[in-house]
């Protein structure tokens, strides 16, 4: 393993100490690994969080228009109770907290209980899931939908909502329709590798690549052979598309997103695809993203994740916001 | 309790392989930080009664190691030490009762059900077969022998099933074959806490 | 090799058509790998470009306070003389074109030639040539310092003047003193693989790293053990530090740069690493950013520019600009 | 004309493999590119006399390839096509004429001298040994021999030079002890033109 760290265990510490001495506009609360904003707002105030791993979510999303603090835990493990019920006390007003959460066991109990706990204090404490992963089936065999890449446009949905001066009830409901109309798909070229673990989660032949695959390394739903970026474009968005319903005359929003390692030469050219495979499936992309906005450490590959959108729902994609790996979309 | 917190923190690379086979192959690694900060913290004081143990155990577990098994065994020993609260000493009533209450924990939290492949499929049997010998007449010693066998076999039955929760749940099928890590790790706690309490019945 | 690309010959014109269609403020000069504002100002335009491989850098830096058209050759390889002419003659104005040019020669050669056509066509055109990399010791015996990633800094220092309206010399000069005041240094963990030759063009040992390398994958400095971020760091500080005669009470600029295939968290240590590294000796770090600049296609690793800055250097780069890859410093 | 085209197209992999030891492995890409199209537009023409087809080659080079190479080359040409402007069939004065022409074109771009390791240590001894034959009574197909032996001897000793100019000159001392890949492509175009021209005069 070769990577540009001190130490295993203090990745997570020194990288968040890194993110908030380049953003003047955020802070990390004292021996925690919570970051927020420097000066809160009235209203609803927004936390999202989960394992490291997935930078620059969350904290890179923290600021006017978009999350009000984000907690971390260690690489791919959820944050604790405690640490996520600090945040909420770090940011609670009076119109309360709404927690977005990704549909992992460990993220829904830590997020869950602690806000259970922020009730029983008095503070007005909501959560919403995102599982955004297309590529899995949901059902009541299994844990659900993984929540993936799409959360960042989940975040600035509600944080436009909030931002609004929607109450906790009206931005939590943006929330989960926005979730409901999100949908994710990716496709992995090589493994990450856990610096704790020093060594790649998976092996990928010199051909071989894992469609359907977590952000955390998990398996994917099918390995298959190397093929080109039109063609691997065609499979994400078929399965995103079938998944989500969408039809042509629908209208949605587009984030093409780096899983960690990959060059924006290749962002660049999966994104000119997509947006040609959507023009020709008649539906019209009305903002697009690509970028990296959620990774898996150090995987290359990228997701695509399409959001449909109203006119309603665009204006929140659109409402000003500022964070330091938020841009506007296009 | 010490024992308990040296065989996590000495097994931690065989759970987490184990984790690796379905899940994301970090169980030892949440399980025996918890446990290694517990087991500091329980150094450092002067003395302690088996629920002060239980209880602080709870603490760290929900305070410091986060993931699925911060929360799940976090309420988990604190259930079974609100159970036990102020004894000294406890006899075979006194287990059922906290055991029952570990897995009331564990299932309000995690709504996993026996068969979907996790820690319950080791508790469930394990204080099925220690109610069970209790009710036969057998001695508190006798019911943990025979809840140890019962939490092995109920580990070694995991093996073959499909999981319907958690991070394994989503390979489907692919999950059967392979022990669950949060099973081991289960099957390792409560046999670990009955030898101790029969070194202890011994002396 | 497992790239998301359709071919290695079309990498170049896909992404740049993925870029502009991101970036409605740009547009691609028709049957030609040159792309341009949407509307040119008054006033001295600039003109960038470079082999291809170095995304974003250099059409990601165009826009309003930055450049005005980017030339992009085949990977790795300068565009032509022709390529460049069309360039300049597509954003002359009567106040003239500044061409800046990294020290590579096909470079200076194409540029150069562009520019003499320029003037012969009554165009006014100078060029400045960056030359950075301060692992190299420049001298008669070679071709002098090659240009890298803090030419991002020299664009934004010559867009600003240019923006500000001073005329062409002015503006030269002020590029010319950025130029002098800065150094950069890489580190890279991996080779890079250029699409068209399909494997990487060196390899490095498990543990191998390679100190002063090209962006081009050329040969670094020396080839060294795997070392902690904070090590490597300084040694990078180390060097560029005492090329340029750096010392305490020192204003400074600093620019931690993704050579490719970096993660996010590395950055961000690499950048924390940094900062207190300078702080240590007592240089001022006046302005930071950390990102994806201008990369070697997708080698792992980081490069770490200096440029020295008075107030009226520090109001270049503090003045307001948009680029699709440009990000205020901190 | 075509042979030029043709060669450097073949040994593209060749110049590409000397490039990739200190330099950036493209010379052959570079080259194959441009004489692949300069090769495509010489057989779209009807007929075209030498001059017109350097010129071609020379206007190609200048506006398709790119790299250093193409300016480099690109002068070379269309310098050399310059001095036999008009002219259908060329002798020994013409063709001494020519050489010098690049050579100019060549050193007053890049700047490099003999001994810098660049195609200037094939241009420079292959021009002196023709010169010297001429100089000497020799035939011009004994000339144009000479200067194929001067060629390659020329590129043979770019093997224990150190690059002074160009990308290779950054390793320093490293560069020493391979060819160098601009006169390695020099050799095969100067043998190559050479080889025609005796063909040529042999008929
Ligand atoms: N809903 C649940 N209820 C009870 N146990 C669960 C549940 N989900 C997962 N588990 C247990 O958690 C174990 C995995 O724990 P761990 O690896 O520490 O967490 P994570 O899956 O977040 O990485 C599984 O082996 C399983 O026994
Ligand atoms: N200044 C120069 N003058 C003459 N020839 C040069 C000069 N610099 C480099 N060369 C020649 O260019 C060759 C490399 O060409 P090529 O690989 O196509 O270009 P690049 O170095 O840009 O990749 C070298 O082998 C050398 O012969
Ligand atoms: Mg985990
Ligand atoms: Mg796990
Ligand atoms: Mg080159
Ligand atoms: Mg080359």
């Amino acid at each position: 393993m070769k990577k540009l760290i001190n130490n295993p265990v203090s990745v997570v510490p020194e990288m968040l100490e890194g993110l908030v001495r380049l953003s003047p506009g955020l802070r990390l609360l004292s021996d925690s690994h919570v970051v927020l904003r420097q000066t809160q707002t009235e209203g609803v105030a927004l936390v999202s969080g989960g394992g490291a791993g997935h930078e620059p979510a969350h904290a890179g999303f923290i600021g006017p228009g978009l999350l009000h603090a984000a907690v971390t835990g260690d690489v791919f493990t959820s944050p604790s109770t405690d640490a996520v019920l600090e945040a909420i006390r770090a940011v609670a007003t009076p119109a309360g907290v709404l927690l977005i959460v990704k549909n992992y066991t460990g993220d829904r109990l830590n997020f869950g209980l602690a806000a259970e706990m922020a009730r029983a204090e008095g503070i007005p404490a909501e959560v919403v899931i995102v599982d955004d992963d297309t590529a899995l089936e949901a059902g009541p065999e299994n844990a659900g939908r993984r929540g993936i890449a799409g959360t960042v446009l989940v975040h600035k949905v509600a944080g436009a909502a909030a931002a609004a001066g929607l109450d906790l009830a009206a931005v939590k409901a943006e929330a989960e329709a926005a979730i409901a109309a999100l949908g994710t798909m990716a496709v992995a070229l090589s493994p990450c590798t856990v610096p704790a673990a020093g060594k790649p989660g998976f092996t990928l032949g010199e051909t071989e690549i894992e469609l359907g695959l977590g952000i955390h390394g998990e398996a994917g739903i099918r390995r298959v052979s190397m093929a080109s970026a039109d063609r691997l474009t065609e499979i994400l968005l078929d399965r995103v598309v079938a998944q989500k319903g969408l039809r042509a005359g629908d209208k949605v929003a587009l984030l093409v997103n780096n899983l960690g390692a990959t060059p924006v030469m290749e962002l660049l050219i999966v994104a000119r695809s997509a947006l040609a495979s959507l023009e020709a499936r008649g539906i019209s992309v009305e903002r697009v993203w690509a970028g990296t906005f959620l990774t898996a450490i150090d995987m290359a590959g990228c997701s695509l994740s399409l959001m449909k959108v109203d006119a309603a729902r665009l204006a929140r994609l659109d409402a000003p916001a500022s964070a330091p790996a938020w841009t506007p979309g296009q | 309790m010490f024992d308990l917190a040296d065989i996590i923190v000495r097994e931690q690379g065989k759970l987490s392989e184990i984790d690796g086979q379905t899940g994301d192959g970090d169980h030892g690694v949440n399980m025996g930080k918890g446990f290694r900060i517990a087991g500091e913290r329980l150094r450092a004081l002067p003395s302690f009664t088996l629920p002060e143990g239980l209880a602080l155990l709870g603490d760290t577990l929900l305070s410091d190691i986060g993931g699925s098994m911060g929360p799940l065994y976090g309420t988990f020993f604190t259930d079974m030490s609100e159970v036990l609260d102020g004894k000294d000493s406890l006899d075979a009533a006194d287990f059922s009762a906290m055991l029952a209450a570990g897995l009331a924990a564990v299932q309000g939290l995690g709504e996993a059900k026996p068969g979907d492949k996790t820690l319950v499929d080791v508790i469930v049997p394990a204080s099925q077969a220690f109610n069970a010998a209790v009710a036969e007449g057998k001695s508190f010693t006798e019911a943990l022998e025979a809840l140890q066998t019962a939490a092995a076999a109920g580990l070694e039955a995991t093996r073959d099933m499909v999981a319907k929760v958690g991070r394994a749940s989503r390979l489907g099928e692919r999950s059967r074959g392979t022990l669950d890590a949060g099973a081991a790790s289960c099957d390792m706690i409560l046999e670990t806490l009955a030898a101790g309490l029969i070194k202890q019945l011994a002396t």
